[in-house]
């Protein structure tokens, strides 16, 4: 059986979970999980389960990881062994890497480096639990815990997803989804501009497509941000 | 690394509190921090649990894979164990390849764990010769605020009464409850300020000298013992800790038994 | 590694010629630099070709091999992606393990023809269950100034175009070519003195900011997007440099299919 | 059959090789067996035989590796790749690392590391062949070549291990014994002191069976540090 | 069937390609092919296909390998994956380790590193395609590159194996004589003396036979080195 | 590393001494140090050596492992040399993964063995197709006052004269000697001072130029050379060290064969 021959919406647009097309999953923030740290947060978002914690600014060292003009930003994204159905083997992996790689360059696009010259501010990212969107979700409790830890920066960075099953273009995919999905766009918007700091995309999306799951991945995120703020205010007093 | 700053005035400031039998969280000799023990947290694990003592969490994870028994014991399961210290649980660890202590800690707690017998690798057994459960106990700190060793040890052991063998997925038959058949649990005492505390916290750790740790199981049967760090001690002083693990092991074992 | 120089000088100079509608070697903002194609260079190679585009020169050479298929696909091959930046290519590449930079190149390369689907993994079966062809992309940089992305892929799409499955080699049949149904095409955009142009030279590449790499293929279908580095754009610069892709892939599918 | 079943002591408490419970293995020391190195010894244990040369102190380097106040104790255990009866493939190791940590731990309990400041000591113990209780060889062999080298220690360090078999407490298993032993118990200790450097186990012990274990292994580190003054004696003359 | 069974010589002493016993396969040399590098060069010899480039002198880091009174050469030998019939796998590789460590150790015996203290030239060496005698025409194309990038050397190192098949002894094996030969003589020589700073033999040769296969070598080194002039004149225009 | 001082005292210390056709330990040009052979010297080895050469003392453990034969030669079984520079045999040692030094020894040695065709791999052959003996030679240093090549190179075909085929253990029959069919002999040669000499010990090592290993087999059959190390020689100088070479490989033979 091909990837587009299950059937992933019903005749009324229901996706498997029950979600409509432009639905997010359920998103459950805690700022300050790891009590050692100078910033944290975790995301529980649809069944993934991500902490991110922040140190600094420190030192760098060794001295030759120094820039004289601004702050290093060391960020690691790795999944834990028991986050995934078979269980994932610890070490060199040239996915999270890659995902590293993605999610630094985006937080770098925000983050006030300048104001921390010859420092480094170590940005530690752990997939506890993975579903699907696992950058997204890593990207956006990453840019939480930065808040947490009081680093000044431009404006947040929240990630989602859109993709397409069966032909029809869908927002945040969920496991079952993602497994028969024939497209998938993350994005990393600054939700007060609009503007992008991430993006990748993989498959195939004709260009009326591709500009559905854009305009998913823009609602979804200014949605998201309201869920940040409030976690924020709530730890912070700011709320309610 | 950047040189660690030689801690004399903690050390200092440890040995005066313990002149007078206090420590700098204010918990006696052998008092442990608060502690809390949840099963079941991982979605994605066969068998967690999430140990919390004062600021130091962690989880321990259980999957199971299959794989081909050795010639020699052609019925017998086997059982690994992975401790993780991951830079997400505090500043002072560093990204890379596993540390020495990182390896220790994970021998540490495997040898715990496989010495007590508590598995019976009998019961691992699928098709004798050809295909057997193992048992990986990945242990991963979230925050370290010291003595990750009872931590960990205290998570592998309740994660372990949690796990069911995941017969479906695998194709070899019906999920079924892991066997357990003991519960040892892991005991640890530094010399901080010239005398053994249990559950030294992370300033102590640092300001600290040698630890011990002690694995009992029923009746007090010892099942593993390791003294780490440079330090000396003496015969009367391991009298002292055996009695003081004796006690705090049996409290916990009904902490673990009961959940 | 030596702490690279700010090229705060280079920026400045880069950013004052963007503001005339300029760049350094003189170029229209979407112009690429003299480009040459070549299949079938690599002796040892089932499939090969060299790409100039100016000073920078790279290889892709496609090997074949065995493999058992994944027990869930078993009529299906497989496809992996190696760019290799060796010392030989430039001064500012430095040996040793692969690095961030070319795990990424190699990374965007592989999805760009992954996922256009232009290899169809059913027609890499000999065997169902049993044996399955694995076509491997070899990128392999021999003089790096700017922009390996879109040399590496060019390559990779054109040498794939060339590549024989070597059935006699490998005693499983006869030779035959390989069925290749599409043509993506990456182009990709750096933000040099605050615009995006296309297809950057080594000297725009150290004082430029983000890039984006784009894959499309027939009637300007979209496989692949990759924004990399630091830096912020905005929905209509995105729209702006998507346009210019559409035009240039366009052209270079055209050079491609033509080999 | 089991581990239990074998039966190891005949009814007159005969061990297989003709040992009663306490005695050790016949012993025998050379001092000087690296001719090129600072201190070295060897020690045939049974059919253990270990090489240990001490190199240093000397110069510190890495520079981050100094300590300002004392000595760094640089240890290494190793197995030789035709050490034990299917090869031993050299690389890395968690064993060995781990039995390079403790012994170090030990050793730096008695080394006078505060004489020297910002310098290095090396310690190198090779397992040329192995039997049973190598750790506790290694670390021996270790302290003979810290003396030999002339390197200041408050107190020898003597390491031997006691186990059970068929229920029965004995001291230094052999081979044959060592694998259908229930328990391990290595200990390192001072022999002017009584005090302990070192100390693991593994296996299961009553109260009762973990005292006579430990008795034993008091016992026979006595005995043990008898033969190395008599080697150290021999070599430098301060002999017979 | 044994490696000496195969025929590879006819009864009229010619060998499987059409050459005479002290022939070389046909050699084309470009120089400078890699436009970003400070020198470089390319060798076609037979099918081989060798790519070698020269970067430097420029500043020796990190300090420690530093040499105060002279440059250090760094040599890497290499195989690209598509060198090879059966793909050739990147990584550590001891062949390629050891055949730099030579290349190195020939190229440090003719380049004036006294000229450059404190610095560091790169010799990279890549094998595109291979054939047989992959070091000779890597060290032969390194001291071209060398050549190209303006480094003053005391001379040119060429480089040529001679080899046997069949009892005969040939110069400049190919693949399939390769295959089958019984020995291989590769040296190299500095043409302007005659002197050596290269040489290694694997196989079987008699005194007699080992005279041959070195006066072989000789002579083509001295051919080779017309070809290697005529190339340098024809970039520099002292050339025709 | 720390920087190694240049020791340009000590060349022209030996230079000095070369001069006056002197060594700096009162050997002649030719005259090796006070040798030891000793075979069957480590418990759990198949075949094993240990050799000593003045300060240098080495061993060199022969095991054997059953491995599934290459198709294109299903009846041979195979060799493989390892030659371990562990940080016990000198301060000049450092830790870490194989050095440089340490795989050229490794591949010296094992060429010299290898291409002498003393063992014929098709008297490694149990069962054609499915099971070959592999030959493991483990050179490891125990104390290295210079020139390992010569101490290992002796070390292993002694070794080898005393191996034996375990066949009983692996359960393919009984145990046998293992047939060697040739001894060839490896002597080396160091430019020290201007001039070649044989067997340099560490000082004349550090201070010399560089080294011409040469495998001698009977009736002077070359097997094997290597020139190691920065440095250019004659033709004639070749001639000198090879006649050399003749005459003392002639008498360690005989040494080997008499074991």
């Amino acid at each position: 059986m091909g990837y587009g021959d299950v059937q992933m919406i019903d005749e009324n647009g229901n996706r498997v979970d029950g979600r409509k097309a432009g639905d997010i999953r359920p998103i459950e923030i805690e700022m300050g999980v790891v009590p050692v740290a100078d910033g944290s947060a975790s995301m529980r978002w649809g069944t993934n389960y991500v902490i991110a914690s922040v140190y600094g600014p420190m030192e760098a060292h060794p001295r030759k990881i120094q820039r004289q003009e601004r702050a290093v930003l060391d960020v690691r994204y790795n999944m834990a062994p028991f986050s995934t159905t078979d269980r994932f083997r610890p070490g060199f992996n040239r996915r999270s890497r890659e995902i590293s790689k993605v999610t630094a360059d985006a937080l770098e696009s925000v983050v006030l480096l300048e104001l921390y010259p010859r420092s480094k501010i170590r940005v530690e990212i752990e997939v506890i639990c993975a579903e699907a969107g696992t950058r997204c979700v890593g990207l956006t409790a990453a840019s939480l815990a930065l808040a947490d830890a009081g680093i000044p920066m431009t404006d947040m960075v929240v990630s989602v997803a859109s993709g397409k099953i069966n032909g029809i273009v869908v927002c945040d995919l969920n496991k079952e989804e993602d497994n028969y999905g024939a497209a998938d766009l993350p994005m990393g918007v600054l939700p007060n501009t609009g503007e992008l700091v991430f993006l990748q995309m993989d498959g195939d999306l004709s260009p009326s497509e591709f500009q559905e799951a854009w305009d998913y991945n823009m609602d979804a995120a200014l949605k998201i941000h309201e869920l940040m703020k409030e976690a924020i205010a709530n730890k912070y007093g700011g709320g309610q | 690394m950047a040189q660690p700053l030689v801690p004399e005035l903690l050390r200092a400031h440890l040995s005066e509190l313990a002149s007078r039998d206090q420590r700098a969280d204010g918990r006696g000799q052998w008092e442990g921090r608060e502690l809390s023990v949840e099963v079941g947290v991982l979605d994605r694990a066969e068998g967690s649990a999430r140990v919390q003592m004062g600021d130091t969490i962690v989880f321990c994870g259980i999957k199971f894979q299959l794989q081909t028994p050795y010639p020699d014991r052609p019925d017998e399961g086997g059982l690994m164990t992975s401790a993780e210290l991951r830079p997400l649980a505090g500043r002072h660890i560093e990204p890379g390849p596993p540390s020495p202590e990182s390896i220790e800690i994970g021998r540490v707690v495997d040898r715990g764990i496989r010495e007590s017998g508590c598995i019976n690798t009998k019961d691992l057994c699928i098709i004798p010769g050809e295909k057997v459960w193992q048992v990986i106990f990945d242990c991963f700190a979230i925050s370290d605020d010291g003595y990750l060793f009872d931590a960990f040890g205290l998570a592998a052991i309740a994660a372990l009464h949690n796990a069911t063998l995941p017969g479906e997925r695998f194709d070899v038959g019906e999920d079924r409850k892991l066997p357990v058949n003991k519960t040892p649990i892991m005991c640890s005492f530094q010399k901080v300020g010239g005398r053994f505390v249990y559950d030294s916290n992370r300033e102590e750790e640092v300001g600290g000298d040698e630890r011990i740790h002690i694995t009992l199981g029923e009746d007090d049967h010892v099942h593993s013992l390791q003294k780490g760090l440079k330090g000396v001690f003496s015969a009367s002083e391991f009298v002292e800790i055996m009695a003081a693990a004796k006690q705090r092991c049996s409290e916990l074992r009904k902490i673990v038994d009961s959940l």
